[in-house]
């Protein structure tokens, strides 16, 4: 059963140096302030797992605190390349990282499997792509049709980390909008933790409403404006400008560390 | 159809999208990512054919958006929305199925065979320049019925060899689509700025197909890192009508 | 893109004698009034697939409209069995059925894998049932961790039937309440129709909505009270009297022949 | 606790229903089907446990059902419930994870080792009696974190070989399980009209261990198909309450 709980202590009881984390939200609900509380309580040597990378990771990935990126897209979606996640690969700063790419249908294909704890699934795809020599996936033929298809290994994070709309005083969690894989990605992991823009007394069935229920949640934690430059549909927007603004900014290594240190580090807590 | 003038003339740019905007008058569906592409379906809806389905990667079927989207992800085509699926169906019941007749891809580097590269310049360990990755690139060109590639014509991007193959257009030779048990038809066109490109029906190879207002094929030939064959005959593309600068300018404009 | 079209015009356009038919509905939404439209046109020799057969397909194997059942619960829910269904099965009458039978979690996955175009799906289960020496699965190996899993065969109805709340004029459809296996049902077919309570001009996007977008439906009829004795949610009620008084009735061929005759096959379309 | 009196005393059906009831003192989740097993698991939410989760396999979990429902998808458990899914997420993330913990199976036939027969009664080409079928017993079966069968005590039901194994209990020995890739613990408890019989912790052979109120250890064993083993030990159920009778006669006249 979920427990509501403050960010700083979900964080600190859920997310360990070394992990797997898997922070979800396809360009919508991507969870900044979990992102930015794990980088305040100085977590490190992580496996960052995310589709598309963002803003956040490159975030974090420019504090050093990752040292393997498991992803799709490693954009600025719209705007460009991620700086900070190009430093790492082409200069190893501020420290190695190690790569572990696939396709979209490949990751939400192994986040799927994670959720229904097989350990694997299979697609058509990377077959002819260079993608197929660098990415863990294995041939499988069809038993019927002697088609040859493509497994890809399960992903299973120690901890997911989503935003959402809303969760009640039980921690059954809603969030509408663009749905992602954030469901996937909290029912593969070992341990949920999920922020929220308000706690309400009694979730209230909404059109498009994703419910996850607070039984298989190990942490809910209020979080207003917590996917912010991101945006948690009907209650914040998107900040395009900031996407924008991150690309001049984030093009220098000290302008972006002392960004950080100013807007995350130092702060008791994301502003609002 | 008279050609554009109330605004002054169209960029290169503009003329491109104009041209990928036609491509889809009589399509059912389209998949489309930000850019460009996305521009380019949105003016398609306002000139040519209204009922056209927009399709984005985040879930978004039959978005119907005002705006020019920045990301994939933008509320405005959540809200705008005929369905909005995951991540997971959209790729397994959408992409994979063909079920999108035309899609819409960028690329930084094009081969001869509208193969595509959006993953590293250079070599993979020790790249160059790392781009952002596949994204859902490969399904979609593998699956959707037909491929439009939309890049700007220069040799950095028209390549005789790709840095990394992230994904399938024609492959080595006509026969490799289906070797590979990729469904759609692949790319059936490149969209430059320059001019458009279509594969030859024997050999997959692109082929100069129709040259934009004012484009000669030497500058084409030029501008692709490769001995670009060209059709025996090549087709003048009709500029941009008012109609279709009017539109494409207020778009941008909103 | 869906044709807005009758009832008679679509079952005559879009089935046909021999065809693969799935009509889903786990429960509820079950097509009643494409079923009874589809044996007053006639239509014989079809393959009848269903998760739950229930007492549509009870009715249509009963007229001896089936030469196959491919299922996997063929009870009357709550009730006891079916009766028309084990006379076929028990003593082949009206005629001999041939049977492909799986588990829900096989049926389930037979048709995701269908919708997706895919030849096969992958599960856990079977092994070590009898279920495992009578249905078409296959053993197939995890590339990754060795894990025996077994793959069952994608199903691909000729057409697919399924019944919801409302269409708009473009044939958009939105069911809601227990979604079942419809949205599967129609993705995997070459052909969908669609019957609606009711046609709006408008679809209002409501809690639980799955909207199936016309573009991929051949043709959506009018059919209020169409899943009656099942229910749609919101509109009509579950009449569980009727499948109490189903139990009783069919247990005599003679009785149930005499009441689908005046119900059903001389009547131009359903009582409402 | 003080024995019912009030609306006089307990069937061996009621007994039944408070046993299976009391066993979901401490569930977190409950998977159920219709019938005994479902006012049960409702008498269960009423008298010991009112956060426990219940979980149909027509896709509604946390359903909160005032009434008994003649079906697994009545409009009320739909209209009740915290979040419903389709059937193919129901049994790929829900079931075949292990996330329920209890599962409660009926069927026509259980054997020594518990695996269940719900398919044909005689061969199964030319079957004596044609049953439902598998449904979603197998793979509740298989990966729900424990099963508890609930079944009616008679020789026709207890038999030492099924016709048909549509469901795997315990398998042929202990080992079974692991050997088929089976993750829950399997059947933990048989339930019944007279008795609890439950898998001997060395040979998963089903072992009376409890008798209800006024049923014999002699009776028991007649209505078992084979010689059943009897726990050195036998408890005695506590009859039912005052609370727990009024409460599910009240359950079963709303």
């Amino acid at each position: 059963m979920a427990e509501l709980t403050s960010l700083p202590e979900a964080v600190a009881a859920l997310v360990r140096d070394g992990d797997a984390v898997a922070m979800e939200g396809f360009t919508h609900l991507i969870p900044f302030a979990a992102g930015h509380e794990i980088l305040r309580q100085g977590r490190g040597d992580l496996e960052l797992i995310r589709m598309t990378p963002d803003i956040l990771y490159d975030q974090m990935i420019g504090l050093g605190a990752a040292r393997k990126l498991v992803f799709s897209y490693g954009g600025n979606p719209g705007v460009g390349g991620l700086h900070r996640f190009r430093d790492a690969v082409e200069h190893d700063w501020p420290r190695p990282i190690e790569l572990e790419e696939h396709s979209h249908a490949g990751m939400a294909n192994r986040y799927a499997a994670g959720a229904a704890r097989m350990p694997c699934a299979i697609m058509r795809g990377y077959l002819g792509t260079d993608l197929a020599a660098i990415a863990p996936v294995a041939p499988m033929t069809c038993p019927f049709t002697g088609e040859q298809l493509i497994a890809v290994p399960a992903l299973r994070p120690a901890v997911s980390v989503v935003h959402a709309q809303e969760a009640d005083r039980a921690g059954n969690v809603q969030l509408w909008g663009i749905p992602g894989v954030q469901k996937e990605a909290v029912l593969a992991a070992d341990r949920a933790l999920v922020t929220v823009e308000r706690i309400v007394d009694e979730l209230t069935p909404r059109p498009g409403g994703v419910v996850i229920p607070g039984w298989v949640i190990d942490a809910v934690a209020e979080a207003p404006g917590g996917s912010r430059p991101s945006y948690s549909l009907g209650i914040t927007d998107r900040d395009n400008e900031f996407y924008r603004f991150w690309d001049k900014l984030s093009r220098d290594r000290d302008e972006f560390t002392a960004w950080m240190r100013e807007h995350v580090l130092d702060r008791a807590r994301d502003a609002v | 159809m008279s050609a554009a003038s109330a605004n002054g003339a169209a960029t290169a740019g503009e003329v491109q999208t104009v041209v990928a905007a036609r491509r889809l008058r009589d399509a059912t569906s389209v998949f489309i990512g930000v850019g460009r592409p996305s521009t380019a379906a949105i003016l398609a809806r306002m000139v040519h054919n209204p009922g056209l389905v927009l399709v984005y990667e985040s879930g978004t079927i039959g978005a119907k958006p005002y705006h020019v989207p920045l990301s994939i992800g933008d509320g405005e085509l959540a809200q705008t929305a005929d369905a909005i699926v995951s991540v997971p169906e959209m790729f397994n019941y959408w992409i994979g199925t063909g079920r999108v007749q035309v899609a819409f891809l960028g690329a930084a580097q094009v081969d001869r065979h509208a193969n595509l590269n959006s993953t590293v310049i250079g070599d993979y360990e020790h790249p160059r320049t790392r781009l952002p990755g596949a994204g859902g690139a490969p399904e979609i060109a593998g699956f959707c019925r037909e491929v439009v590639v939309i890049a700007t014509h220069s040799t950095r991007t028209f390549v005789s060899k790709l840095d990394f193959r992230t994904t399938v257009g024609h492959g080595d030779d006509p026969a490799d689509r289906t070797r590979l048990g990729l469904r759609g038809l692949g790319p059936t066109a490149v969209i430059t700025d320059l001019a458009v490109l279509e594969p030859d029906p024997d050999t997959c190879e692109l082929t100069l197909t129709a040259l934009h207002p004012g484009v000669g094929v030497g500058e084409v030939r030029e501008a692709t890192g490769w001995d670009l064959a060209v059709a025996s005959t090549v087709a003048h593309t009709p500029p941009p009508t008012d109609e279709e600068l009017t539109a494409l300018r207020e778009l941008l404009n909103r």
